[in-house]
């Protein structure tokens, strides 16, 4: 069993990607193979640079370069959302791999779970 | 593969929007009451961030209207069935049982029973245990 | 009756972005079951033009809008069929 | 002062529109001015022959018969976004005037709001 | 009209949008600061739809997390700013105030002082009285 | 100053069915007020190309995202700016 954990809503604006951030370490914790997939808005989850304090939250740039030290395998991002939203390589965290979203892709998980 | 032949399958129920403010909790009552008339078991029901305000003891619908809350208490009491709000959701948005209520010092507790309160630890198991994991998310407003 | 690989759970309205998301994530052997506000995409023509597999509707969800189908396209089921068919699917995957 | 409250999400899915609804009788309650706009997959409220006993909710097609004796000066749908979702005519319940959204439109009211 | 000559305004404040699910009580906070610190007036917040959990006394966020809840109850009390939580919406979602647990014979009241339960009668006498009243949404999740 | 007829406070992405909504439905003496997940529409090219009033964007939600916009097109403004546009707008409409 290996499951793919889908953030399309950006970071900040809506609680549902830290929910599913949860959700992928709590899997990873567990030993269960588990991948983040950023697609839509959900890609700016991934620009460097990012300094919450102004609005009082903590970093989910930080947060998600925890992800490899906890165990979750792989951070997929769509690369035409990427180029949407103006993510170039070089803009976005280190260890991110750009992929196309269809079946295929989806196909080689047993669970796509979405948080909300 | 017909329905005649199949085994019965065993279902978790996801449910991540609350009532009141989508129509997940009502979907899922629906596909669990099928599923159960269908022959299969539900392992558990899991509520997830906002979907844990349907563990709610104080929800007070206009009496012409469904009580969601209750609607899903007394169909987990009949079939005996386990309802977990996670905690992490919970705390953040005000869900809290007796024990919660203690360590954290708080003039009151609000989770209906039979739900109680258990981390995602429970949602990873149903991933391993159940046949299906079935998810009913709230429709974002559009 | 034909083996769905993945049976993609849908109730967005088509105004949604996950709606798009989930028709562009629809594989040949896929079905689509269209629920909640998801169902408004029987009167969105073309919309669903792409979807080579089934596509299901929830028939309460359809009434409770005001939506007749046509057979030929859409196959309204209930809550008993929508259980029959995440048994049959061999994943199920809720946008 | 007159008040336009916008229903831009599908009926029954979510509790906005039906928030939106209360915020208009309440206007009318208190005697003022208020018009109802439906756009984008609110128009669907518009439909006739809704039946959502299956689902155990209220029908909002009554709801919304209940607005002119309630006060509310008028129901207001996007032309475009009634093509879009098959709404001819003749689908559309009594009393629904088509009108072309933009700022001509909002800007003949004091306030515009959403109930979420 | 520049601000130096303009006469301070009354602001109305309309949240629709819960905190730990939109950011919706956050961008009020720093709206409503500013608002008082430029001189102006905040005549009350109106709490609406899934904004009603904002006054939620049970709220329990990681201590390493801003406590929304608490810090707008702590600005409406310094400023003696009136906070209403719409009766229609909250009694849904099961934030009740002490009249209504006895009202609807409940086992708890979960409303945060000061904030209180009332209609939106409240909300039409803002727009009537108010110089502005601004609304916060939630995201929507998109 | 140039006077604002209304004031637009949008805070939701580029990608949500309001976000386009909202632009169809700004005057040519309206204002883009960007906050929240809106301030994500200074990275989509294009998309606010039809917009002939002033733009603003709320800085710590820039900030927060990691953006840093062009002066030229953006004004990025703090809460305090965000509650002077609103007392100098005519109106205010939060989408």
């Amino acid at each position: 069993m290996s499951t793919l954990v889908v953030i399309d809503s950006a970071p900040y604006g809506d609680w549902t990607g830290r929910e599913a951030l949860d959700m992928a370490f709590s899997l990873a914790a567990f030993d269960q193979p588990v991948t983040l997939l950023f697609l839509g808005a959900g890609v700016n989850w991934l620009r460097k640079g990012q300094a919450p304090e102004g609005i009082s939250q903590k970093s989910v740039e930080k947060n998600l370069s925890a992800a490899p030290i906890f165990g979750v395998e792989g951070l997929l991002a769509d690369g035409r959302d990427c180029e949407a939203y103006g993510l170039a390589e070089a803009d976005l965290i280190a260890g991110v791999t750009r992929v196309d979203v269809g079946s295929d892709l989806l196909h080689q998980y047993t669970h796509t779970v979405f948080a909300g | 593969m017909t329905m005649q032949h199949s085994e019965p399958f065993s279902f978790t129920i996801v449910i991540t929007g609350a009532p009141y403010s989508s129509q997940a909790p009502q979907t899922a009552i629906g596909f669990a009451r099928a599923a159960l008339a269908s022959g299969h078991r539900i392992d558990r029901i899991f509520l997830y961030g906002d979907g844990v305000h349907l563990a709610s003891a104080l929800s007070s619908p206009p009496s012409d209207e469904p009580h969601w809350p209750r609607e899903w208490s007394q169909l987990l009491e009949a079939h005996d069935i386990p309802g977990i709000a996670c905690i992490a959701s919970a705390l953040r948005r005000g869900l809290v049982d007796e024990a919660e209520k203690k360590r954290y010092e708080l003039s009151a507790h609000n989770v209906r029973a039979p739900f109680v309160i258990a981390g995602l630890g429970e949602w990873v198991e149903a991933g391993l245990r159940s046949s299906r994991v079935i998810y009913f998310h709230g429709g974002s407003g559009a | 009756m034909a083996s769905i690989h993945t049976l993609h759970i849908l109730n967005k309205s088509p105004d949604h972005p996950r709606f798009q998301r989930c028709l562009t994530a629809l594989g040949p052997e896929d079905a689509l079951m269209l629920i909640e506000n998801g169902v408004l995409a029987t009167t969105t023509a073309g919309r669903l033009a792409t979807v080579s597999g089934q596509i299901y509707a929830l028939s309460p969800d359809l009434e409770a809008r005001g939506l007749q189908v046509d057979d030929s396209t859409f196959v309204p089921v209930d809550y008993e069929g929508m259980v029959r068919l995440t048994t049959e699917a061999g994943q199920v995957i809720s946008w």
